[in-house]
């Protein structure tokens, strides 16, 4: 186990991509990410790779396309509007089957918005921001510590599964500081890259694109893609529980929602409520079943989100109709405090809805 | 033990500095600590301050809406988060830029003459310093010592020179504080 | 004669006024005005020829200048 | 006593959020100036990047318009496409007009989109603290090229007033400063010619100012003010670049 | 009433634009939607309207922003990749509550994919494709007429609300032929333009921006907006129904595969059995309250997309979990026929489930 | 006998989508000529664009990568950066160049990324159907400029070469066509140059093929390779447009 | 009555154009029409289809994949698209370039040297008006004055003068197919 | 002597290597290919002088030339 140092967490993904032999990286400048820029250009030419500060995200992640067609372990980093114009590039990226990593450190929308830490973007990753039926892998990590460990399983994912990877973070978890133990990283067995498109030498041509002009061979392709993403549905679902066995209320928050919905459930118990919390890891895949499950035992549901309420309708598909689903949030870039937390609970408690 | 505190001040009074050296000092010491800076788009001048939460359990919430101390360098910081200080929390401000009284009874408070001070031992840069021993030792949230060996972590080598200037600074601060507990201490928390 | 009126609550102390004025007839003041900075002072009004440089070069338009 | 310096009325009476001399300000005025002595501040529209100059909309008096990071020109073609009698600027950065949003300018010069473009030009990105531009100098460290500027792996900054002036659809473009008295004067010469060439129905106008950052280069106002001169000038120099526009 | 005339659906969408007085158009070739911009650079200049071909997607979707500002009626229209490419823009409108049109003819994807119709953009849609809070008005026609009578209203739609509208369309439907009767344009009243930036001429300036540094002012502006649109969820829900009222297994389909399962209906119905069409023609907002209540007369649900089954979210949050949910769909550019999907009718309801 | 010509090794024999008597073939065969010349087929890799030439990836016999819309100089960029002794060559339109990827391609001339771009200018966008391109002429009848193109509101076509011969990581650029036998021995030389301009890292290399679209422009095959003669190389002139390389 | 009709030829035979007609005048006629063409990336001479739904209902699915009629006017066409017409249906096919008889007994099936018969009124390019004269005269899926008159609507004012031209070609095909109804027809529907 | 094989498969009829033949040693043939297309077709074989010129003009690469 490594020494534990004090980190920013923008810095802990850089680091964590270095971490994960991720030797290129592109990205443009935005508030609140700029350190991950920054640190890769001083950083990158350290351990011999590549740091290449694009015209704009749009070339940034045509870049990390090219790079994964070339085999690279790549990242480009950015925030809600940046990410906004990778929509297209994604969409290639997803349907070529591409391993890279994305990192989304949202702030607050809609348009230029603001730059405090957001949950707003929920949707767009999850869902698919982008044209077609893809699917990315998103994690969500709620500490400096799990930046660093989510970015580097993150790379891996994307390997396994040659499928891009998004990591949602926002701007509180990208500004805050908090100690890291730089772990050494697990090795896993990953599929070699026969694929890649690196020069056709004592092998056939390699050839990658996202074109299908005979819409039954497009078909095919889309339902491999399914297959796939129902594996990926089936092995890498993730999420943690925080005094969810008795609870009587199940908090349902993910990334630094989670961690003030955790503060709340501490000053719940104090008054002797029974609160937990279901705090979804990946968020696709979502592990719907976990969550139903956790609700079981519940009378009601509060999601708790910096956004007006996104991951709501993820919650409602897992625990049906059968469950109160509550949301409390606060969005724009504000975040909510334990304390209106704790209230909403108390709220909901009282009336017994 | 939850220290949960604001540091906040004009830019360039080394606020963040001062959060980032007790929030190095509390992971030296084993406790569970988070730092979290106010950022906004300008690059200029302006307020700036930081949260930084050292406890002996997991930090949750790395945001600070009700700390339990603020340390404030200027006056529009103690303006501001005057009102967000915990009921028997502790308010320190810098007496030599803060000549009004923040306007709470149910704290403790503490005027550290932090520019005048350091001016004294020679170095205006160092009030931060003066103000954080005088947080030191009030709160004890973590140590003076550990905070000088956080300091050779934070600081670049080439700057490590300073660190005897920021010694001094700190028993300074920490001076200040010990005259006032004899002096106040019995008085304020009565009113709490 | 000429007459320069510095507004000190735009002033923010870039001393480009000062820079400028080909007879030096601004300074940077003790006090701070309310942005937390040391605005620029005119000294010596009537020395002023109302050459406006010091106007012209003030990102801020703090200054007008009367003749 | 006559005022012979004052605020010009485009201008509003809100404090910038401008560092201490930065030249944003300056730049500012002179454009206001010449509203006024236009007399078209009520058909003016304005447009701001994003950028430092994100909130231009809170200074000047007239209508205007926040686009999103680089595509101003698009967003001027559509106002002024819709507005054909109304004066239409924008008003845009180094990152804005020459990195992300090349394309969009570019195409708005190409078909001689009747607008102006006051492009300020101060080699950096300063509203995201200071990270390399398209137009930052070889050598020039800034906090995604720490190290200096290396062309072999960067690029080379781009010349915008040249590479636009090989376009059929520019009328007008100069490349200007305000590092002194009398480069502010030839300044605002520029911007009121551009304005003009607009108003006059002649094509696409631009003038790239050389503008300081005193905070992200790590300079006192006026040793910005005099790198500019020492060394943005050379590779970067003032002048006209228009060509002679050709018979479509 | 208008006379009766045979014409694309694509170039139905364009008049339906010029019927709606119209007259700036920006756009960008791309297949299968080129019918609409040069329709439009034909008649544009008849009507005394702005044809302007933009040099891109982005490009196209900004000058769209800049026109409504100044007041313009205006429209832009793509397919899938051209979409994806407008999200940042399509943010920004709708955080400066811009009225616009979009218009996506959908083709398969992800990536460049192919060119047959789909309908596997319509989380991209619906959910949001871009950064933050923010919601399109989605409407999604069946026929050339409802192309054309849908775009009419989309842009009183967007001028009542101060709301960007998308069409959602498909290869198919853009393609075909129907006929068509060109109504009258029902006067609607819309609220004056006082926002538009047009020139401070007898009033104080006007500012769009979709920028507010203080989260406190976002919050707000996202709470008004929300506002908004659970104004118009009330207000503006569309959806028919064909032979559900006694359907005991209710198909949920929009645009071409409504057409599609309606004749899958009528063979079924044929056949004696008991089934059913809910089509809902706002996709956002999602008629869940009139689907639920439709559906509860029927033993199950069967949702029959061009895609691997995006709506089906949808329509269980709409009917719970009470409901079985089925999916029948292609993806790719491939359409279900109606005999597919008829046996997949069959299918279930032999099985009972 | 011996074969005096014959098809290249590089050049698969898959038979093209081409319209009849179109360049794209021509050209695809320079191409592969040149890669078999200099040997580097192992290690090249072709980026295809959006456009006619999409499927180039079933034409050539190395490894090929298929592009977004006008970003096929950052993908060529990602590639060469991650693998820096391979050969890079796009393959653009003027759609996919000049129009939707111009921040690109002017980003990546000024980057002085090492590789080679082979820009297809036919004046027209072949694969949509016949719509006005960024090099369509003045009044130039397209499926988007029904009534000739017109510079007033469409603005002027786009001088490629010329353009971004003021970039300074430019180091080899020259405009060819393909409609005879000694035009298309001149292009022949000038994408060799252009490939050894890559090879031996001077920088980024470019060249502007004139090129036919007899279908949209509903010509003759023939006819249309006289109209590039006639008009299309008035507007375009051939040559070499490499600027003498700056001192970075 | 519901006709659903595939046709189907090279690119510039007029297959898309005499789709369009029989819709057109459906249209006229009152009935539920929709015309629905395949379309490719490419602007080449390739293979050119479209599907035409003429009905006294509602058109509900424009997509035909299971055809009451097929005019195939080369040979790709009508090896694509014979297995897919209905039991019963018709078939159409140009014989002045097609050799081999599609394979198929439980449909009808009608020769029409199109191309030959063009050639004799002396214009090669009105085949397809030749093949459209049989389908109509075979199904009355829409009458042949109707077309006429759809002609007037869907062709560009300064090519009506083609219309008496085109009027020859149906009349020719109307005359193929009244021949084969006469002596084929009876046989052929027993196949069924 | 010289042999110019055409490969009547990958030809489109474009008629290019006709025009650019200096002998004119090229025709269209009358039947169509595969394709579709009428394929050209080399006359007077033997009057070729292997100069080349209708293999560099053919888009489909369908000319090969011996000597
Ligand atoms: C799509 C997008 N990308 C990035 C940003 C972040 N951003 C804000 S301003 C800026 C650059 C500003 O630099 P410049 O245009 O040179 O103007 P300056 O601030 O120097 O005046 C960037 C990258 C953004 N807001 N939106
Ligand atoms: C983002 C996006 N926009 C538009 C298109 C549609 N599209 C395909 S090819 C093309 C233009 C092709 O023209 P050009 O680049 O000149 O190449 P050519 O076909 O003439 O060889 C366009 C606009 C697309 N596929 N993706
Ligand atoms: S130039 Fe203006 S802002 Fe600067 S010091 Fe002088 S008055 Fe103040
Ligand atoms: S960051 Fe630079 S450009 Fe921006 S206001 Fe400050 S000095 Fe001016
Ligand atoms: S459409 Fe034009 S460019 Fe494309 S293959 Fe045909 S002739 Fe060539
Ligand atoms: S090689 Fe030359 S002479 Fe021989 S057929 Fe070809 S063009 Fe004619």
């Amino acid at each position: 186990m490594g020494e534990k140092v004090l980190m920013k967490g923008n810095e802990a993904i850089a680091e964590g991509a270095i971490l994960a032999d991720c030797r290129h990286f592109f990205g443009y400048p935005i508030t609140p990410q700029n350190e991950i820029p920054e640190y890769m250009s001083r950083r990158m030419p350290e351990v011999g790779g590549v740091f290449l500060q694009a015209e704009s995200e749009v070339a940034g992640s045509n870049m990390v396309y090219g790079a994964a067609c070339a085999g690279a372990r790549v990242m480009t980093t950015s925030s809600s509007p940046g990410i906004s114009l990778m929509q297209e590039a994604i969409s290639y990226v997803a349907g070529a089957e591409l391993p890279c990593v994305f990192v989304n450190i949202v702030r607050g929308g809609p348009g230029l918005g603001g730059i405090q830490g957001s949950q707003a973007d929920y949707f767009q990753a999850t869902k698919g921001g982008g044209h077609g039926d893809y699917k990315l892998i998103v994690l969500a990590p709620a500490s400096v510590q799990e930046l660093m460990d989510l970015t580097v399983e993150a790379f891996d994912l994307a390997d396994m599964y040659r499928n891009p990877v998004l990591l949602l973070g926002d701007a509180i978890l990208g500004q805050m500081m908090e100690p890291v133990v730089i772990r050494e990283r697990a090795k896993v067995d990953l599929p070699p890259k026969t694929w890649a498109t690196t020069g056709a030498k004592g092998r056939p041509k390699n050839v990658i694109t996202s074109l299908s002009l005979d819409p039954a061979k497009l078909e095919e392709h889309n339902l491999s893609l399914a297959e796939k993403y129902a594996r990926i549905s089936n092995e890498q679902v993730r999420y943690m529980t925080y005094m969810a066995d008795d609870a009587e209320t199940l908090l349902v928050a993910y990334g630094t929602s989670a961690r003030i919905a955790q503060a709340a459930i501490d000053m719940a118990r104090e008054r002797g409520l029974k609160v937990g919390l279901f705090r979804p890891i990946s968020l696709w895949p979502f592990p719907y079943d976990a969550l139903q499950l956790t609700a079981q035992g519940s009378l009601r549901v509060l999601v708790v989100e910096m956004s007006l309420g996104q991951m709501v309708e993820d919650v409602r598909l897992a625990t049906g109709n059968s469950k109160s689903v509550h949301f409390y949030g606060r969005t724009g870039g504000m975040t909510p405090t334990p304390r209106e937390v704790l209230n909403e609970i108390e709220r909901i408690v009282e009336e017994g809805i | 033990m939850q220290e949960e505190v604001i540091f906040a001040g004009f830019g360039g009074q080394g606020v963040l500095l001062i959060g980032q050296l007790v929030t190095y000092a509390g992971m030296i010491e084993g406790a569970n600590v988070s730092w979290m800076p106010s950022y906004g788009p300008e690059m200029r001048g302006g307020t700036a301050n930081c949260t930084v939460v050292v406890s002996s359990r997991e930090v949750s919430s790395p945001l600070v809406v009700e700390p339990t101390s603020l340390i404030a360098l200027n006056k529009p910081s103690l303006d501001k988060f005057t009102p967000w200080v915990k009921p028997g929390g502790l308010i320190i401000y810098n007496s030599s830029l803060i000549e009004s009284l923040p306007e709470r009874t149910d704290v403790r408070v503490l005027a550290v003459p932090a520019n005048e001070v350091a001016n004294e031992i020679g170095d205006i840069r160092i009030a931060n310093m003066v103000a954080l021993g005088a947080y030191l030792a009030t709160t004890r949230a973590v140590g003076c010592n550990t905070v000088l060996d956080a300091m050779k972590k934070v600081l670049p080598e080439r700057r490590h020179n300073l660190i005897p200037l920021n010694r001094q600074a700190l028993a300074r601060g920490i001076e200040i504080a010990s005259v006032w507990h004899s002096r106040d201490q019995g008085e304020v928390s009565g009113a709490q | 004669m000429a007459r320069v009126a510095l507004d000190e609550r735009l002033c923010k102390g870039c001393e480009l006024c000062i820079a400028f004025c080909p007879r030096k007839l601004l300074v940077m003041a003790e006090h701070f005005n309310a942005k937390g900075y040391h605005p620029a002072t005119i000294v010596n009004q009537e020395e002023c020829n109302a050459c406006t440089y010091c106007a012209r070069m003030c990102p801020e338009v703090a200054i007008e200048v009367y003749r | 006593m006559k005022q012979v310096f004052g605020r010009p009325e485009t201008l509003t009476s809100v404090p910038t959020h401008y560092c201490p001399g930065c030249t944003h300000g300056i730049i500012h005025r002179l454009i206001a100036e010449v509203i006024d002595e236009l007399g078209v501040r009520e058909k003016t529209i304005g447009i701001s990047p994003v950028g430092c100059a994100v909130l231009a909309y809170d200074y000047f008096n007239c209508d205007f318009v926040e686009a999103s990071h680089g595509r101003a020109p698009a967003v001027a073609t559509g106002i002024k496409r819709t507005l054909p009698d109304s004066v239409v600027f924008c008003y845009q950065g180094d990152g804005d007009l020459a990195s992300i949003g090349a394309a969009e300018i570019i195409h708005a010069a190409t078909r001689g989109e009747k607008i102006t473009v006051i492009f300020v030009n101060n080699a950096i990105y300063g509203m995201t603290g200071g990270q390399m531009a398209p137009t930052t100098l070889p050598g020039q460290k800034t906090t995604t090229s720490p190290r200096g500027r290396n062309v072999e792996s960067a690029g080379y900054p781009i010349r915008v007033a040249e590479l636009l002036s090989s376009l059929s659809g520019v009328a007008y473009i100069a490349r200007v400063s305000a590092t002194s008295p009398a480069n502010v004067t030839k300044a605002k010469r520029a911007v009121k010619k551009a304005f003009e060439t607009q108003i006059n129905g002649k094509g696409f106008s631009l003038v790239e100012f050389l503008s300081t950052c005193p905070i992200n280069w790590g300079m006192s106002p006026l040793e910005a003010m005099k790198w500019v001169d020492d060394k943005m000038s050379v590779y970067y120099p003032l002048g006209d670049y228009t060509r002679v526009p050709e018979v479509g």
